[in-house]
Formats: structure tokens, C-alpha cells, sequence
């Protein structure tokens, strides 16, 4: 583009007179100011229970998309749920936290085996970890299942192998486990609730 | 401008480009300053790409400024020292501002006012770069209490320092035939003889 | 809980000994606050640390730690010598006027009976005199030398408050200041809740602990009151429901005790455990247990449970041994294990002398992790610097590492502290393949029956015919479990006073435990829980929470067990003749009619006052028990030094080295030797939990990471000062077992204290770290602590042993 | 009247009046230091609601993590223990912005818009607009505004303004497990905290009282104090804190003065030349030097 001489002089001339315009005090920004906008406005509110503590506080996960097909669901926000009784919207520094429990990148994806002597992890699928582990469970109970006991009374104890279970699991969970460990036999199971 | 071959030298290229530096960055050091004192020249910000970028240039500039005025303090240190005539001069500055200069005691190279105009810019620069370093956060973190008063010291110092700079300007304006010794280096015989006569003198030999 | 979170705020007295609710349950410490807000309630701490609990109490006093039966049994000294009990609720409500076996004494820190070879007691003189009918005989006058009250007097009498204070470091002023308080609510409308966590179960002698409290609050007649009971604060989400499930190896679940050897058969196992009633007219209700136990081998046996088969009994494993989380690592280390799965539980942390749990480990064939994280146990063959040490090539071990979900990728019941269960829905999928406890646990199964089936292979009976009425078989849903947990109907449940009546249709959903039946017409997985998912649907997803009384007991709340009932023991907040103790915080009373008011009556609705049913309906006595036989150590809680105790002696029986710790707790072969010595461990050590982490699980979340980044032990300034320590210097702390290294904080808040002639310094070891996560990297805490455990639960003793502590 | 509002009272480095017509109750927070345990929650629920995560630190012999306030850490708990006759107290307070009426961090802030003073009372920094010159922490007499190492701008507490302008109370407010911190409008607040101290007074804490100090115009973020003739117990809560008063001049009287000045010079100047003329070299010393010259 070409600028005439006259046209520069009119650009020079309207750049000078609006900037002395702003010098007097003018200022270009009006007095108006935005919050950040509220980050919760359009997310899904699930209402769930925090994990750690038994006080079982009442949380409100906040997740992105409406649950649409196509929107995956990601947690961005968990915060008190205010009718919870107990909690009543509260939170300890840990459930304030719970995000980055949920976030954490010491979070298991995928199954993983460590073979014996090994110094790594390798990653497997469902189906072998479950194969793998189910072999060695079947293999233990035939051989060391006690179907009597000296006294030759019927005992059908299977002790060696045992469970260790969470506390954190749900109620469905914890009956199922313990309901599966009696079928196979299992005596040696525990939980953490006993420490 | 008609140059003459007799007009006299009164500054080398060197003092006339290291003048300059010192000029323009004090005029953009008054101006992002000047910014950040008073809404009112806020806009002026744009002229370094916005507020954070007159944020960040300021103190460079003003390092540029202080080691700049550095070299010309040194340079004409020797030439403002006061003396007597200065003094006298400086008695009877307010004829000199009525315009009646005829009767004014012969001035060298500098006259009283200029030499007063000298050690006063040299102690304000002294004190912005102190300051001005107490309120560099981005490299320095000193006490709040320190910051407050290097807050305080900067802002009116730097006041003072514009408006004795804009004495200065003025007074070149003023007197005709000053500008050109910051853009050529040279004044006419005329100029010298009328305003620094002892220089005049001194330079010519007459 | 006996009574709930909510119901904290209606005391007048809210005592926390024993734990630190406000830094490990702070949002049901919220209750307390509320009680000192709106109550004006007193809130009193006694712990070994000043915490943060106590940095908001009215009055704090500090302890030894492991001594708190000392300071409870000066407790009870103090309210029967000053008399201050509540005189009629003990009489009626208690059996304080039982009269006791002849044969019973207690003498040089021994109750009769004692084997020191079993380190256990023949409980045989631990028992009521009986009359022809086998009713236990009574003294209402509460005279008779040989009444419960009398023998409990004669005990708790040792306990001189020069005595507690000379055990316990307590000053004898904070003693008594502290008594003094819990006096006054002996009066019968003041009431006072204690709050209590692992700070009393963590000891050797855990289940005394709490029982000695139990035994004041009886005394002061704050049981069943609202704002009263004895409140165990428990620890993660839903301990409570899991110990509910029973997943325990002498329990099945509702806490139906599990058969062992000597059942030979289920007529034996139901007989043994069916309590005969021991006074006239009281409910007995643990007489039901062959309705629970029929109708839980029905929902886990179906068809194949009849009555000819004995409900399936020969399919049930038999206990022959202790299975508890210390006896299956004991075993392991003996190489007498091959596999081992971890669901949610990370031992290598959690367990104490880390050491042994890694040793035993190493001797595994197969280890299965079944968590959402990547745990210190997943890892214990790895070597992590100085924090684990371990060289892979020489453990054989096969590890595998299973994705499981967290809360918010399920959905599920949780049980709280307080006892309400309570449902949770899924909010999102989790990270990469990761599944849910319910799918992973289905797969294994369904692969072991699948090869059951298949191969054969040794009793494939109980496998293949194990119920699994799921729609899909691989994803059973939680709404199936908790209904099958809740109960139904197989045949026509009929009204057992109107027999025209039926109560339930087959297919039907059950209403409550009182509908289950021993005849094989009801299926129920879990009878405390019975009636949680009706007809009427999932009462645990109920979220009304109004609350017409302003006690917060919110009983359309999700749904408490037992039916629904908020405050246990509730008819004891009423006197013999049905009006409340205090009619401002009545909780249920009698009507003329029936019982009722603002909880579920824990007590038969009709049964009138003079019928003399009395309250505590789960005893066979239907009164609650100062004397108490079914516990190891003793029928009164007596104080015993912790297993590693800073002191030579037992100051309440300093002749006798054999009653210094607790002679009936289990100790192995191996862990007694490294029991460490006061000489070699002067510094009484305690571990503990902080308010800003979750045991080993926060150190993985970034947030908790940065509120409490680094791992440190917490000395007093004094000892500080001894061994040259300064605020911010890395210590090492020793015991026997092993070492720490840590930051140290030197504070004002542990001082040292005067026990038995001796100064007696705390070192405080909080337990957060290990070697995964985000925090940074520490040691695990549990290198440190004694492999013994309570004697009646097992528990380890965390909570007080001996280390030594030099600058690092 | 409602607590929420976008209307604004004040706006840093700006001459013209916001709208000021509609009538906004005033928003605070209490902080009952006597029922707080310490815990955090707030400091929590503080980095997961504002999406801050501070870096893992160390611990240096303290509870008080992280140590100080910064860019990513808007709040602290700090920790004193404080023995006195035999009793020990610890006192644990949460330190960060306590939103001044009359802000010392708005008065020196430059940057037109940076910080905005919202008609409900809260102080609020709008990075956007931030130059990142640190004025605002010199203004404070709090030692609140942190600049980030990262963005060269400066954070502090937003009283989690998004939250306010929805109707919501800050997340910290709403975790407080033991209701340590409550939130509503002033008038509340200062009920409320009366009802405090009378408990406070009646277990024998008789100088318990109201920390809402009037040398910055009273705040937004109040505490109630067991001992409040003495809150420099409280880790270095200041006692009487105000604007410093060389801020006060730097941001006050000094700018107007300078202006003046300023323009007195530049006028001055212009009717000297006006009045006076130029000073120019006289015809008669050039007719001379030109008839040198010629010779």
C-alpha cells in the first residue's frame, strides 16, 4: 500500500492528538471489572461420600460434560455435600483434597506383573493377570486344602493363602470378598479394620 | 542553518551521542515512570508495548541512564566545579531571567545555573538508582519498610528530576542558538561571546 | 459408635482420651465445637501430646502412653469413693448386684485362673452364682461382698490417685481436675461423650482400654443417653461396614462367630452360640442366632442349603488357629504360606516391624495387589534408596498389580462410625483399565469355578455351588449385593403370633432381622443389616434429612443398623419406669402403650416397664456388665505396662515380673527377644496420625503432599535440650527393630513426666510416609513398632514402645 | 441487598467514580481462632477450588506448611505456642487477605484495574491487568500480595470472589470442619462474633474480643481473639495496623503535589517565553564578529 505524504501526516496527526487525548487522563479502560467466571456454572453434580475417614462426609463431585455419550466425564471439583447431616457441607483437609487422590499419577491403569526375581513391572492384560492369579489360587487350594482335621472331624480349611482386605472397599464389596474367601475355604483373612 | 567554518566546537561527537543516550532514556524512563506515579499518564504505557513491558524496561533504562550519566559526570565533572563568578552569577540570576544577561559576570564554559543544574541531576541520579534498585523485585527483595521509603525517595526525586529537566530543556529552547551544540557540536562565535565569554576567550584566544 | 456423629453435640462433657478427633476425624469434631457453642459444654483432653484437640479443649492433662487403665481405674476409684454414680441406673441397669462366683479373686496382678504356660486364663470362676432355675443370683441392696459392685469397689480401690498419678505422669491436681469434671455427670440429665480412636485400641491392652470407660460410663449412666456413650471414632470410610461384613477369620458376617473344630456339627455350632438367658423376663436376643446363621448359609448356598444337609455346614471352613493380620504374618514368615492378596490394605505400611512383614513376603509364591494406588507393599521387593532396601534378584516372590477403583468410579454403600450405611453414586470411569473391588473379585471367582468345573480339582462343591444371582455374571451390581445383605423371603414369612399372616411373599424383600427365619424360608447375607433395602427399596439412598427433635438423629437418613436405630441401648435413657432421665434430650420413652419418640426403640415396642425387660438386650442378662468374663485378661480391666515399658516393674504389683505386661496377650517365638530394653530405649515412643494426611493413601495426593511434605518426629524441648537437638535437625530414631531417620520438631507441646521415680520422655512418630508418593520419600513408620497385639483383638501395639534418638 | 455483587467500589490506578448507585451489603469473613483446630482445610480447600498447587516443601521444624504465604499458597495456617504461667496455649491462625476498606495494596497499585475493591467489600487482583511491579505488597500492611516467580504477577485471597458473585461462601468458609470460619454479611458477622466472646468471656478468657482493625477502615476478614489486647500472640498479627504513612504520601499527598509541579515548570516556562522572548544572541556581537571576519 502506498501512503501519500498527506495521508501519513493525517495518521501521525490522529495517533498524536489521541495519545496527548490519553495523556490528559483519558484513559481508554472503563472502571469495570470481571470476576473469574464460576467454574461449576454448566458440570454434573454427583453426590458421593468422602473415603478416608469414618465420619463418611457427604462430597459433591463435579464432573465436565452432562453425561452425554460423547462427553467423557472428568472429575474437576469435589467439594461438601451441604445436606449430608453429619458433614453438612464441611471437610476435613484431606476430602478438601480428595481431587488430587482422585488425579494422583500414582494411580494404577492397567494390570502389571512382577516376575519372581525381576526388578521391573510389566504391563498385562485382564485376562492373563486373572488366568495367572486364578492358576496359582487353584494350584495352593488342591494341594493344601484340609478336608479333616486329626481327629478326623470335616474342617475344609484353606490356609494357605491369605486376604487381606480394605476397608475403603464399599459394603458390596467387603460381602462379596467374604462371601467368595468362605466358598473357596479361606481361613487366613483379615482386614484392615483390626489395625 | 547556514554552517560556518569558524563556528566553535563545544562538544565532540562522543559527548553529543553519549548526551543523547542519556536524553532519551531519561525521557523514557519520565514517561514509563510517570505512568506508574499517576493514572493519568497510564496510557503512556502503550508506548512500550503496555504495562508489564514498561514494567520490565524501566529499571534497564534506568541502569542505561545511570551508567550513561556515569561517563558524562566524569567527563564534565572538572568543568562544573563552582567558583566564585558562579556565585556571583548565580546572585544575580534573576536578571539573567529577565532576559538582561549584557551585565552578567563572564561565564566559561558553563555558567553558575548550569553548573548548579549539573550537581543537582548528579545527586538525583544518585538517589533514583538507589532507590530504584530497593524497588526492583524482580532481581532484589529488601525489608517492606525499605521498599516504602525507596518507594517515597524515588517518586519525588524523579519529580524533582523532570522538572529540572524540563528547566533544562527550556533554558536550551530559550536561549537561541544552544540546541544545535547537542546536534552539531558547534556554536557560533556569537553565541559563545554573548553567553560564555570567558570560554569565548579561552577557546578563540581573543 | 453406640451413639452418632451428629448426636456428639447434645453432651455436656465431651472427654478425648485415647485419640485426637479433631486432627483424624476433624468434620466429626465439628459436634463437639457445636456442643461447646450451643451447650456450653466442657471439653476435655488427656493425651501423651498436646494436640489439636486439645489446643481447643477447656481442660487438657497429659499421660504416659500405655497407661490408661491406670488413669481410668483412678477414675472409677474416684466416682465410688466421692460417690458420684448414678445410683439407680447402676442398680437396675447394670449387674452391679450380680453376686460372683466364689471361686473368683484376683490376687499379685492375677485373676484366678491363670496358666502362665498359655499365657491364658481358665475362665471358669468368671462367673455368676446361679440359682436352680440358672438364673444369675442378685443383691439389689448391692451389700454382698460378692457382688459385682463390691469385688469392682475392692478392685479400683488400689487405684489411689498417688498410685494413677505415680503410673500414669499425670499431676495429681490435673487428675483430679480431670475427675472432677466427669463427676458431674453422674447427675442423671448430664451427660458425657467419650471420643476415643485408636489411641486406646493400639495397646496390649486395647480392648481393656476401652473397657474401663465403658465401666464409668455405666457408673455415670450416660449409656443410651443421647450426648452419651462410648464412641469409638473409627478409622477409614467404611471400617465399620467392612467389620460389619466380617471379614475376619472368627467371624461371619453380622459377627456370627465362626465355627472351628469343636462344631462338629451345625446342631453343635448353633447350639454353642445361642446365650441361654441368664435373668428372668430379659430379651436375650442373641438367642435368634440360628435364624441369622440359616439365613446366611441360604443367601450363600441357595438350594443347596437344606436342613438335611446341614445348611451346608461341612462347606464352611473351620477355624483351627489365630488368622489375625499379625498371626497370618507370623505364619508367612514361618514359610507357612504361598499366596497372599492385598485389597485396598497396604501391610508393608500398616503392619507393624516392617522388617518381618518384608521378610515374610519375600517367602510368598504369589502376592496379589489389589489397589487404586501404587502402593509400598506392590513395591516391598524394590530397592527405594534408604528407605527400602531389597535386592529383586533374590526375592522369588510373583507380584501382580491390580487397577482398582476409588469411591467416586462406583457406586456402593458406605457404613460410618456411627453406624448409618449410607449409598454413593458413580461419578466418572477410572484411569485406563482400571475396575471396581466387585468386578475384580467376580472375575477371580468366576475364572476359579470356571476351572473348577473343568479340571475338578479338591471340593469343588462349595465353589460351583456358591450363589451368583447376578444378571451380569462378571459385573455383579451393588444393588444386587446390598439387597441379597438385606434379605428376602424364599418361602412365605408368616406372622409367629397370627399365623394367617404373612409378613413377606417369596421374592420378597424383607422388612428388618426380626422376619428372618431358621426353617430355610429367608435368605439374608448380613442380619445386622436386614430390612436396609426393603420393599420399599434402598433405605440407604433415603436423603431426608429433617430433624423434628434437633438431636440430630435424621432418621430418614440413610438407614442405621440395627433397624435403623440411631442411639444403641436407647431404652436406658429412660428410668425403670419409662420417663427419660432428662426430658429435654429424651430419645424414646414409654408411652403407656408402647415405646417411642425419636429413635427406634432398642427394646421389644410393647414391652412394659413392669415387665422388667431391662435395656441391654444383646446380653444374656439383659443388664449391661461391670464384671465382664468374656474378655482375656481379666473380668476387670486391670493396668498392665505396655510390652516395651520405660519402667522395671508394674507399680500396682511390683513383686510380681510376670504381671508387668498383659499376661494374656499373645507373643511370639522371636518377637519377645526383640522387645527393647528401657536401659538401650529410655524415650516412651507413640505413632500416630496428623489432620492433614490419610495414612499411607495422602502421600500419593499432591495437595496433602504440600501441607505436609516431609516426614518428622516430634520431641519435647526438654529432651531436646538433654540430647543436643535443635528445632529443624534430621534425628534418627531406633527401637530393637530398626531405625527412621526424620526431621525434628521440637515443641512445647510434649513434656516430660514423672513416672514411678523416673522422668519419662515421649518421642511422637507420626506414621504418614514410605517410599511411594508424592510427599517426599520417608521411612516407613512401622520399622519401629513390636510385633504384639491386644489380647483379644489382636491389635498392634503402636501406640506405646520404646526407641532411642540421636542427631542424624 | 445481596452479598454478590460485580459492582465495583474502587478500582486501583483510576480517577473516575464506579457506579455507586445500587446499594450492595458488605460481605466478611470471621475467623474464631478459639474453635480452630488447625487443620488445613482451608488451605486445602483454598488450592483445589483456585486450581493452585504450591511445590512439596520440607519441614523445618514447624506445623506451619507451606512455611509462608505465596503465588500459589493464598492462605496459612500459623502456628504459636504460647506458655504463660504453667498454661500452654496454641494458638493457631489463618493467615491471608484480610480485604481492608480501605486497602493499602489498591491505594499503591499502578495498574489501572489490577486490584478492584468489589461494592461488597472484597479486594481482589485481577493478574490480567497486573504489570507485576509489586507496589501492591508495599501498600500492605497485612504482608499479603505475593508475586509469582513464574508470571511476574501478583496473587493473593480472592474471598473466592467467583464464589461470592454466584451467591456461594468462599471454599474455605464452606470446608471449615469445625465452622472456625464463617462467612455472611458484616452485620452478621459481628453478631455472631459477639456471641463468641461472651463464651470466650464466660471460660475466663476476659480479653477476648474482635480483631477488626479501624486503621485500615476495618476488614472483611475478621478474627475473634481469646486474648485481643495482645494479637501480636498470634504469630506477628499486627496490633494497629494501618497504611504506612509513607505510602500514604507516596500515594497520596505526593501525587497531586508532583502534578502540580510539574505543570507549574511547563507553564512556567511557556509564559517566560511568552513574557520574556527568547534569549537571542544580540545583532551587535554579530554585525562584530562578521565585520572581523570581512577584515
Amino acid at each position: 500500500m502506498q501512503v501519500t505524504r498527506r495521508q501519513f501526516f493525517k495518521v501521525c496527526g490522529a495517533g498524536l492528538s489521541g495519545s496527548s487525548i490519553a495523556l490528559m487522563g483519558f484513559s481508554p479502560a472503563p472502571a469495570l471489572a470481571e470476576v473469574r467466571s464460576f467454574k461449576l456454572a454448566r458440570a454434573t453434580e454427583t453426590r458421593n461420600m468422602c473415603p478416608y475417614c469414618s465420619v463418611s462426609c457427604g462430597v459433591l463431585i463435579y464432573t465436565t460434560g452432562d453425561k452425554s455419550k460423547n462427553a467423557k466425564a472428568d472429575i474437576i471439583h469435589i467439594e461438601g455435600d451441604p445436606d449430608n447431616p453429619v458433614n453438612r457441607g464441611t471437610l476435613c483437609p484431606k476430602g478438601a483434597g480428595l481431587l488430587d487422590m482422585v488425579k494422583s499419577p500414582n494411580r494404577l491403569k492397567w494390570p502389571e506383573v512382577r516376575e519372581p526375581g525381576s526388578s521391573e513391572w510389566k504391563r498385562i492384560s485382564w485376562d492373563d493377570a486373572i488366568s495367572r492369579i486364578a492358576t496359582h489360587m487353584k494350584k495352593d487350594r488342591d494341594a493344601n486344602l484340609v478336608e479333616k482335621n486329626a481327629e478326623g472331624v470335616t474342617v475344609n480349611r484353606w490356609n494357605t493363602t491369605g486376604f487381606l482386605a480394605s476397608s475403603a472397599a464399599g459394603n458390596e464389596a467387603g460381602y462379596l470378598t467374604v462371601k467368595i474367601l468362605r466358598g473357596l475355604g479361606a481361613v487366613a483373612l483379615d482386614t484392615q479394620a483390626r489395625i | 542553518m547556514i554552517r560556518n567554518p569558524k563556528d566553535l566546537k563545544r562538544y565532540t561527537a562522543q559527548e553529543r551521542a553519549n548526551h543523547w543516550v542519556v536524553g532519551i532514556s531519561f525521557i523514557l524512563l519520565a514517561i514509563s515512570g510517570l505512568a506508574f506515579f499517576h493514572p493519568a499518564f497510564w496510557p503512556m504505557t502503550q508506548l512500550f508495548g503496555g504495562g508489564v513491558w514498561a514494567r520490565i524496561l524501566h529499571p534497564f533504562l534506568g541502569v542505561l541512564m545511570a551508567l550513561s550519566f556515569l561517563s558524562i559526570f566524569f567527563r564534565f565533572r572538572s568543568l562544573n566545579v563552582m567558583t566564585p563568578t558562579d556565585r556571583e552569577w548565580l546572585s544575580r540570576a534573576k536578571e539573567m531571567v529577565d532576559g538582561n544577561d549584557h551585565d552578567m559576570p563572564e561565564q566559561g564554559k558553563y555558567n553558575g545555573g548550569q553548573k548548579m543544574m549539573f550537581w543537582a541531576l548528579a545527586l538525583c541520579m544518585l538517589l533514583l538508582m538507589v532507590s530504584g534498585v530497593l524497588l526492583w523485585r524482580a532481581y532484589f527483595g529488601f525489608p517492606v519498610e525499605l521498599v516504602r521509603f525507596g518507594a517515597v525517595i524515588h517518586a519525588a526525586t524523579a519529580a524533582v528530576m523532570i522538572a529540572l529537566i524540563m528547566v533544562h530543556i527550556y533554558a536550551a529552547i530559550w536561549v537561541k542558538g544552544t540546541v544545535r551544540a547537542m546536534w552539531y557540536g558547534t556554536v557560533t562565535r556569537a553565541w559563545a561571546k554573548q553567553h560564555h565569554r570567558a570560554w569565548y576567550r579561552q577557546v578563540t584566544g581573543k | 459408635m453406640t451413639n452418632h456423629w451428629v448426636d456428639i453435640k447434645n453432651a455436656d462433657l465431651v472427654l478425648v482420651m485415647g485419640g485426637n478427633a479433631a486432627e483424624a476425624h476433624p468434620c466429626g469434631f465439628k459436634w463437639v465445637i457445636e456442643a461447646k457453642k450451643d451447650r456450653k459444654a466442657k471439653l476435655v483432653v488427656v493425651d501423651p501430646r498436646f494436640t489439636r484437640s486439645a489446643a481447643v479443649s477447656d481442660y487438657y492433662a497429659p499421660i504416659r502412653s500405655g497407661s490408661d487403665i491406670a488413669f481410668l481405674g483412678g477414675v472409677i476409684n474416684y466416682l465410688l469413693t466421692n460417690d458420684k454414680i448414678h445410683h439407680d441406673y447402676v442398680k437396675a441397669y447394670t449387674n452391679a448386684s450380680f453376686l460372683i462366683d466364689e471361686g473368683y479373686k484376683f490376687e499379685d496382678g492375677f485373676f484366678s485362673g491363670y496358666n502362665p504356660e498359655k499365657r491364658s486364663y481358665a475362665k471358669d470362676t468368671w462367673k455368676y452364682q446361679t440359682d436352680k432355675d440358672g438364673y444369675a443370683k442378685v443383691d439389689p441392696t448391692l451389700q454382698d461382698p460378692r457382688c459385682a459392685f463390691q469385688l469392682m469397689k475392692q478392685h479400683y480401690s488400689r487405684y489411689t490417685p498417688e498410685l494413677v498419678s505415680k503410673v500414669t505422669g499425670t499431676p495429681k491436681d490435673a487428675f483430679l481436675k480431670v475427675c472432677e469434671h466427669i463427676a458431674e455427670t453422674a447427675a442423671p440429665n448430664k451427660t458425657m461423650t467419650i471420643c476415643y480412636a485408636l489411641g486406646w485400641t493400639q495397646h496390649s491392652v486395647g480392648s481393656q482400654n476401652i473397657r474401663t470407660m465403658a465401666m464409668i460410663q455405666l457408673l455415670l449412666g450416660n449409656m443410651g443417653m443421647a450426648g452419651g456413650g462410648i464412641n469409638a471414632l473409627r478409622g477409614h470410610a467404611n471400617v465399620q461396614g467392612i467389620t460389619d461384613m466380617c471379614l475376619y477369620s472368627e467371624v461371619l458376617p453380622g459377627y456370627l462367630a465362626a465355627p472351628t473344630d469343636a462344631d462338629k456339627n451345625w446342631a453343635e455350632f448353633v447350639d454353642k452360640r445361642t446365650p441361654k438367658t441368664l435373668r428372668p423376663n430379659q430379651m436375650n436376643y442373641g438367642q435368634n442366632f440360628s435364624k441369622w446363621a440359616t439365613s446366611l448359609m441360604k443367601a450363600w448356598y441357595g438350594a443347596a442349603a437344606t436342613d438335611k444337609n446341614d445348611y451346608a455346614y461341612d462347606w464352611l471352613p473351620k477355624k483351627d488357629a489365630a488368622y489375625d493380620v499379625l498371626a497370618i504374618f507370623e505364619r508367612m514368615h514361618q514359610g507357612k504360606m504361598n499366596g497372599f492378596l492385598c485389597q485396598g490394605f497396604n501391610p508393608l505400611a500398616s503392619v507393624s516391624n516392617k522388617k518381618k512383614v518384608g521378610d515374610a513376603m519375600a517367602k510368598l509364591k504369589y502376592l496379589v495387589v489389589i489397589d487404586p494406588l501404587a502402593t509400598d507393599t506392590s513395591e516391598f521387593w524394590k530397592p527405594h534408596g534408604e528407605f527400602n532396601e531389597a535386592d529383586p534378584a533374590k526375592i522369588q516372590t510373583e507380584v501382580f498389580r491390580l487397577p482398582a477403583n476409588l469411591f467416586a468410579e462406583e457406586s456402593g454403600s458406605f457404613t460410618n462410625s456411627g453406624r448409618v450405611i449410607q449409598w454413593h453414586w458413580k461419578a466418572a470411569d477410572g484411569p485406563g483399565e482400571s475396575k471396581g473391588d466387585i468386578e475384580i473379585m467376580a472375575g477371580l471367582f468366576l475364572k476359579l469355578k470356571e476351572m473348577y468345573a473343568k479340571d475338578g480339582g479338591k471340593l469343588p462343591e462349595p465353589i460351583l455351588n456358591l450363589t451368583w444371582p447376578h444378571r451380569i455374571a462378571a459385573k455383579p451390581s451393588p444393588e444386587e449385593l446390598l439387597m441379597e445383605i438385606s434379605g428376602k423371603a424364599l418361602g412365605e414369612v408368616l406372622d409367629p403370633k397370627d399365623k394367617t399372616k404373612v409378613l413377606a411373599k417369596p421374592g420378597e424383600q424383607l422388612a428388618g432381622f426380626a422376619q428372618l427365619r431358621d426353617d430355610g424360608s429367608t435368605a439374608c447375607g448380613n442380619w445386622i443389616y436386614g430390612g436396609c433395602w426393603s420393599q420399599a427399596g434402598n433405605l440407604t439412598a433415603r436423603r431426608d434429612n429433617s430433624d423434628p427433635s434437633g438431636l440430630g438423629q435424621t432418621l430418614n437418613w440413610g438407614y442405621a443398623w440395627p433397624a435403623n436405630r440411631r442411639i444403641l441401648y436407647n431404652r436406658a435413657s429412660c428410668d425403670v419406669s419409662g420417663k427419660p432421665w432428662d426430658p429435654k434430650r429424651a430419645v424414646i420413652k414409654w408411652s403407656g402403650t408402647a415405646w417411642g419418640g425419636n429413635d427406634v426403640p432398642d427394646m421389644r415396642p410393647d414391652a412394659a416397664p413392669d415387665e422388667n425387660v431391662m435395656p441391654f438386650i444383646m446380653t444374656a442378662e439383659g443388664v449391661a456388665r461391670l464384671f465382664a468374663p468374656a474378655l482375656a485378661e481379666g473380668p476387670f480391666p486391670e493396668h498392665y505396662e505396655p510390652f516395651e515399658t520405660p519402667l522395671d516393674r508394674n507399680p500396682f504389683h511390683p513383686n510380681n515380673p510376670k504381671a508387668v505386661s498383659n499376661p494374656a496377650a499373645r507373643v511370639y517365638k522371636g518377637d519377645m527377644e526383640v522387645f527393647g530394653k528401657a536401659k538401650d530405649f529410655p524415650y516412651v515412643a507413640t505413632t500416630y496420625r496428623l489432620v492433614e494426611h490419610f495414612h499411607f493413601w495422602t502421600k500419593h495426593a499432591r495437595i496433602n503432599a504440600v501441607l505436609q511434605p516431609e516426614q518428622f518426629v516430634e520431641i519435647g524441648e526438654e529432651l531436646a535440650k538433654e540430647k543436643g537437638i535443635a528445632n529443624g535437625d534430621k534425628v534418627k530414631v531406633r527401637s530393637n527393630r530398626g531405625f527412621i531417620k526424620a526431621v525434628a520438631v521440637v515443641t512445647k507441646r510434649i513434656k516430660a513426666l514423672d513416672v514411678d521415680g523416673k522422668k519419662v520422655h515421649t518421642v511422637g512418630i507420626p506414621l504418614h510416609w514410605g517410599f511411594k508418593g508424592v510427599a517426599k520419600p520417608g521411612y516407613i513408620t512401622n520399622t519401629l513398632t513390636p510385633f504384639v497385639g491386644d489380647a483379644n483383638s489382636q491389635t498392634p501395639e503402636f501406640k506405646a514402645f520404646l526407641v532411642n534418638i540421636e542427631k542424624a | 441487598m445481596a452479598l454478590q455483587s460485580l459492582d465495583i467500589a474502587r478500582r486501583s490506578a483510576t480517577t473516575t467514580p464506579p457506579p455507586a448507585v445500587r446499594e450492595t451489603t458488605e460481605v466478611a469473613k470471621l475467623i474464631d481462632v478459639s474453635t480452630c483446630i488447625g487443620c488445613k482445610a482451608c488451605q486445602a480447600a483454598c488450592m483445589e477450588w483456585n486450581d493452585i498447587r504450591d511445590e512439596v516443601g520440607t519441614n523445618s521444624g514447624v506445623y506451619d506448611n507451606p512455611a509462608d504465604l505465596t503465588a500459589k499458597s493464598w492462605t496459612v495456617m500459623r502456628y504459636a505456642e504460647v506458655e504463660e504461667k504453667g498454661r500452654l496455649e496454641w494458638l493457631i491462625r489463618k493467615d491471608g487477605c484480610m480485604h481492608c476498606a480501605d486497602p493499602g495494596c489498591l491505594k499503591a497499585c499502578p495498574a489501572p484495574g489490577a486490584i478492584i475493591q468489589y461494592a461488597n467489600g472484597i479486594v481482589d487482583f485481577h493478574q490480567e491487568n497486573c504489570i507485576g511491579c509489586g507496589y501492591c505488597i508495599t501498600g500492605c500492611p497485612f504482608n499479603i500480595p505475593r508475586i509469582s516467580k513464574e508470571d511476574s504477577k501478583a496473587y493473593k485471597c480472592s474471598l473466592c470472589s467467583d464464589r461470592v458473585a454466584v451467591g456461594q461462601a468462599p471454599a474455605c468458609a464452606k470446608v471449615c470442619p469445625t465452622g472456625a470460619i464463617q462467612f455472611g454479611s458484616k452485620e452478621q458477622m459481628k453478631d455472631y462474633a459477639d456471641k463468641r466472646i461472651g463464651d470466650l468471656k464466660s471460660r475466663g478468657y476476659d480479653k477476648a474480643g474482635l480483631y477488626d482493625p479501624q486503621g485500615v477502615g476495618g476488614t472483611h476478614v475478621m478474627y475473634v481473639l481469646h486474648h485481643a489486647d495482645r494479637p501480636e500472640l498470634y504469630k506477628g498479627l499486627p496490633n494497629d495496623p494501618g497504611i504506612s504513612p509513607l505510602v500514604s504520601l507516596w500515594k497520596g499527598f505526593a501525587k497531586p503535589l508532583a502534578n502540580v509541579a510539574l505543570a507549574a515548570v511547563a507553564l512556567g516556562s511557556l509564559f517566560h517565553y511568552v513574557t520574556k522572548g527568547p534569549n537571542e544572541v544580540s545583532k551587535e556581537l554579530e554585525d562584530e564578529l562578521e565585520k572581523e571576519d570581512a577584515q
